[in-house]
């Protein structure tokens, strides 16, 4: 087993993984840029070396830098998380030049289901199913209208270089084609330097599920279930579980082993995810392959009880995977909220700042996985994800019922704001409840400001929650008066010319 | 003290008294509530009106206090010595209005231009921060005075970007 | 269901219960006494009730304003947690009387097990093994030295109405009769008002194992598995694990078989606990029965996955028990540590005072029930527990790396002391790890002071880890010097006549 | 700044200076070591010592300051102004000693009394605090002077119970 490993990352991944490395006795190092000297990951670590600037150009994606510290650390591995260098085959293929172990798939694998257009190709030859589409890249916008006819409207235009719901468009009416060509072709050649666009059938009442799948280096490959992800704005998931409330036993057994299937023909090693969408009839096609652990793989390790990222250590190292499909049950239920520094109530718009105080649930089935802390400052440089509620429950009301709680447990003060607000509607919201729901969901359900009380009559101040709100703010704000030790004086001694006035945010919970 | 709040535009005037060490009573509109407030740890409150319990966090920002509940209310801003203001964002807004960077981040896209007509909630600025692009709209219609930034520009939280008027 | 629990209790179990109120969907009333008023039960609670000043047998213990604040709240039912009123059938009957539901057994089947004679008498007529011992109490010196004699010496002497480890006497030697027969009566007189006695053969090596059992009113009987309390010192369990790791399958079978028989001796409704002895060839024999939820029931929730609180409201609701025997599975591994207010290094001598800080550890596998938060005060009036630090792993030795990953990242700071290096030396002690441990292991095996660098050499300011904290420590007393922004300013400005003096209480790890 | 540091009896001399903002040098033994020292949240410090990473907990009660870390050190406790005062049941101490209350409690029994020669260890009084009843021990052997509390009595921190000499 290695007795060193960098953690190419910072936030709740890079503290994630250095408790996956305390456990197996492992020293961790972490990198820093220079907001983060602070950073919840580099007072965790063991060792902590800093690699650059602010901007993650300048540091977190520096692989030379990276691998530097690496080996100025001792370093014998190197584990990237999600994000930033995480499925960067260059990567990977420089800390395995530079003498080290990538904790992760081969940057081959990588390559081959980097390019989506060749994913598609080669998982049609493993027998995957992947949605209708154009069979490759297209190359003008004549092209796409020809395809669009044969697979029938409305279709999804596609960058082949793409990922994370960047570089696609959909287009419903023929009119479209050609201003959705030029965007995707503009914005696929900003983000990824790669133009080539490819078309797809839009599928209807889409449901997000992915199945996370292991190998080891011996080709031992088994799936531990699958995660329903359709919780989502603009593409980015906001809540995942497992097990899916949609996917029936016959389907969980179908998806699996068509995504061993897919892991297999890239001679997969390590954790990754194969994602699918899945129509109202439960038909479910391929949409790509994450090559690396995910952002909500937590969920997947409280129903089947394995820690997945110390599996990818073990792999790493050359072990055989520690379980075996048949030791793989799903027991349970497990919800995953994401804690974005972000205000659900004006669009999800990016809100950094202070955390100045932090308090977060705890107790029966929550568990916590938290890249911040009280006092820190969130920077605007990197992602919005400040942490992860997690909770497990014997089944899915209950695993509901707890998070409700735990939210309930959970007050994040600072001048940032989070989308704690979004989480609570959530838990509450009877589409939800009942498990009916796709990926539009929160575009067609989500208002926030509609019947909350900043704008209905309920304003009333003998509420006693926003009388002791009040008091404990007129208390706090020492603007009391009076006389201390009588409860006689009715009469204020010195009146006070102290405004205040109140904004309330809060939503019906 | 006596002080004056104004809820989502009505103006109230409340009489807040101290009772012994950790009471406190409020009175206004005619009806008097007493409290026990307890000040538990720093920027943490415990307040027991009748028998009811309420547990705030409460935050300091220059002028405003953020009251963050664990119960029903979610966030409560009290703003000291000036009427409530609206966020940039949110609200009917009338009259000549500036238009502020609600975060700190870099100017990717300009979409409004001196002169042009805007409805509300129209895009006028994106501002990319934490990796996302963030849409600036325009708080109410009207027609694009100013335009005080340009795509690549690094703006602060506060930053003026443009003027509807 | 019910719309509103009164929790007859403070601390950390009060906070536990009203977790399970909320997940329930139901109201919890808090009692405070006047030292309770900050107190984090109070804080978490909808609604708070004054019962009087701070010793418990002017508030918690009061049986008639327990009542009479319950009846004030306008809650239907009273949960008592543990200790305090928790098996008294004098409080379980005036609840009931008052037209409330008390949350636990009948006050018939409390009465029963309470007296230890009767109790044992019972549970041999039901074929449950109990120890070897005098059949009634008895009366005279002689009348011990007889049955000591059948016995064979060592032998314990008992007070009938005892419990928790008070009013018991070891005898190894004739000549210590008397006296022994002289204390356990002034004890237990004192404390239980009940003189009363009787003599147990002493089992060598014991292991302290329980079996939780549940029953709801239609008579289902179950039971949870086991749980190993074996370390102890003073009779006080510190630290508990489930499943038992000297426990084997068939043992276990057994076990839990005779615990629902013991159990169904006296119409037990609600969750309870049979404590064994095991002596080293796997005998068992029925000790006590707790009539309660005990402190340790978060390592039987973390492996068999049900919320033992809500089934105690749910059973007590009438409603049927939420788990069949073959639904209760027993997966991985959980560990407690309970975390005391008393100095590990100085015998366990409590140690009350204010938490300035306090960081909980958080990540997978770990559930923190805490009764206390950061600025808090903990109280001389009462029991020294603060928090519990559970934690679940696949199998025990993943447990424990992960007990000591949690604890590596607890910190309490202020006035207090915490028993928290006792378990930080625990969970790397071999004997532990091999699970070879009986109740006697910590007045064996602990020597807190011998090795430590308290008493060794190694107290070199070049340990890097003493140098950071001693950094810390000028820094935070802005007793640095020198220039700022100048690194070339070999000589110090200001020469200060600081003096710092260290103790270092630090253990090996 | 020279301070004088003692750990356990042996005092040292050591020259602590400031590099820039996060900066720190110790000198001690003509040995140079330098650090970088974070106050991140109220009372909490980061400290990078090369590239090794710790996090303390730094508490202030009156003259002493407590460090508590999450890495190899458990508890380590400054005294400013004065040698470190040995607690009252620990370590080998001579001449007359005082015998205080370590924790506010009731007197439940004193097992010695005036003239009575006491062993190192031997238990003297039992406060009962938190529902456990402590013995208070003798720090040393010796003879009991002074008895100054008696079964029944409330006691707080820091009381003084017997005088051994």
């Amino acid at each position: 087993m290695f007795k060193r490993i960098l953690i190419a990352n910072r936030g709740e991944i890079a503290v994630r993984v250095i408790r996956a490395c305390r456990e197996l006795g492992i020293e961790a190092v972490a990198v820093f840029s220079e907001a983060d000297r602070g950073a919840l990951h580099v007072r965790e670590a063991d060792l902590a070396i800093p690699i650059g600037p602010a901007p993650a150009a300048e540091s977190y994606l520096r692989i030379e830098r990276v691998i530097e510290a690496a080996k100025q650390a001792g370093a014998e591995a190197v584990h990237p998380g999600y994000g930033f260098l995480a499925e960067n085959a260059t990567f990977a293929r420089a800390v395995t030049d530079a003498g080290l172990v990538f904790i992760g798939p081969s940057a081959n694998a990588m390559e081959k289901m980097g390019d989506k257009v060749e994913a598609r190709k080669l998982m049609q030859a493993a027998g995957v199913p992947v949605t209708p589409g154009s069979p490759d890249t297209l190359e003008t916008p004549e092209q796409v209208r020809e395809y669009a006819r044969k697979l029938g409207l409305p279709v999804l235009l596609k960058a082949a270089g793409g990922g994370g719901g960047k570089g696609m468009r959909l287009i419903e009416r023929e009119e479209e084609i050609a201003d959705a060509v030029r965007r995707v072709v503009s914005e696929a050649t900003a983000s990824f330097g790669d133009g080539r666009f490819y078309l797809e059938k839009f599928v209807r009442r889409p449901r997000h599920i992915e199945v996370q799948i292991f190998a080891d280096s011996d080709g031992r490959t088994v799936h531990l279930g699958e995660r329903e992800c359709s919780i989502q704005r603009r593409h980015q998931k906001l809540v995942e579980e497992s097990p899916s409330p949609f996917v029936t036993e016959r389907m969980r057994e179908r998806m699996g082993e068509i995504a061993v299937r897919a892991a297999r023909a890239v001679n997969y090693v390590g954790a990754g995810t194969i994602e699918f969408l899945a129509d109202a009839d439960r038909n479910f096609y391929f949409m790509e392959m994450n090559t690396r652990i995910q952002v909500e793989h937590p969920v997947t390790e409280m129903v089947t009880g394995f820690d997945l990222v110390k599996a990818q250590i073990e792999v790493a190292a050359g072990r055989p995977l520690p379980f075996t499909q048949e030791q793989i049950v799903q027991r349970g239920w497990a919800i995953e909220c994401r804690v974005y520094a972000e205000d659900p109530l004006h669009d999800f718009v990016a809100a950094p700042g202070r955390v100045t105080l932090l308090r977060a649930p705890e107790g029966p089935g929550v568990r916590h996985d938290c890249g911040i802390y009280g006092g820190g400052e969130i920077s605007s440089f990197y992602d919005a994800l400040l942490s992860k509620l997690i909770v497990w429950g014997k089944d899915r009301p209950e695993a509901i019922a707890r998070m409700r709680r735990a939210l309930g447990e959970f007050s994040v003060a600072g001048t940032l704001a989070t989308n704690l607000s979004f989480h609570r509607w959530l838990m509450d919201n009877q589409r939800f409840i009942e498990g009916d729901f796709d990926t539009h969901f929160l575009q067609q359900e989500y208002r926030p400001l509609d019947g909350s009380p900043a704008s209905s009559a309920d304003h009333s101040l003998d509420d006693p929650a926003r009388l002791a709100a009040m008091l404990a703010a007129a208390w706090s704000a020492q603007y009391v008066s009076g006389a201390v030790g009588s409860a006689d004086a009715t009469t204020p001694r010195k009146p006070s010319a102290w405004k205040m006035a109140g904004r309330i945010e809060a939503l019906k919970s | 003290m006596r002080c004056f709040v104004s809820l989502d535009g009505t103006e109230r005037e409340l009489l807040v008294e101290r009772l012994g060490n950790r009471g406190l009573r409020l009175t206004f509109d005619g009806q008097s509530f007493e409290a026990s407030v307890l000040n538990v740890a720093a920027g943490e409150y415990s307040v027991l009106v009748g028998n009811q319990s309420f547990d705030f966090l409460i935050v300091r920002a220059g002028s405003e206090l953020t009251v963050s509940s664990r119960g029903r209310l979610n966030r409560l801003a009290f703003f000291t010595g000036r009427p409530a203001a609206a966020s940039p964002t949110a609200g009917h807004a009338s009259g000549r209005v500036e238009v502020r960077a609600m975060m700190p981040g870099r100017v990717v896209e300009v979409t409004a231009s001196v002169g042009q007509h805007v409805e509300r909630g129209q895009g006028v600025v994106v501002i990319e921060a934490m990796k996302m692009e963030n849409e600036v709209k325009a708080p109410k219609a009207g027609t694009i005075a100013k335009v005080e930034v340009t795509a690549g520009q690094t703006v602060e939280k506060g930053d003026l970007l443009v003027v509807v008027e």
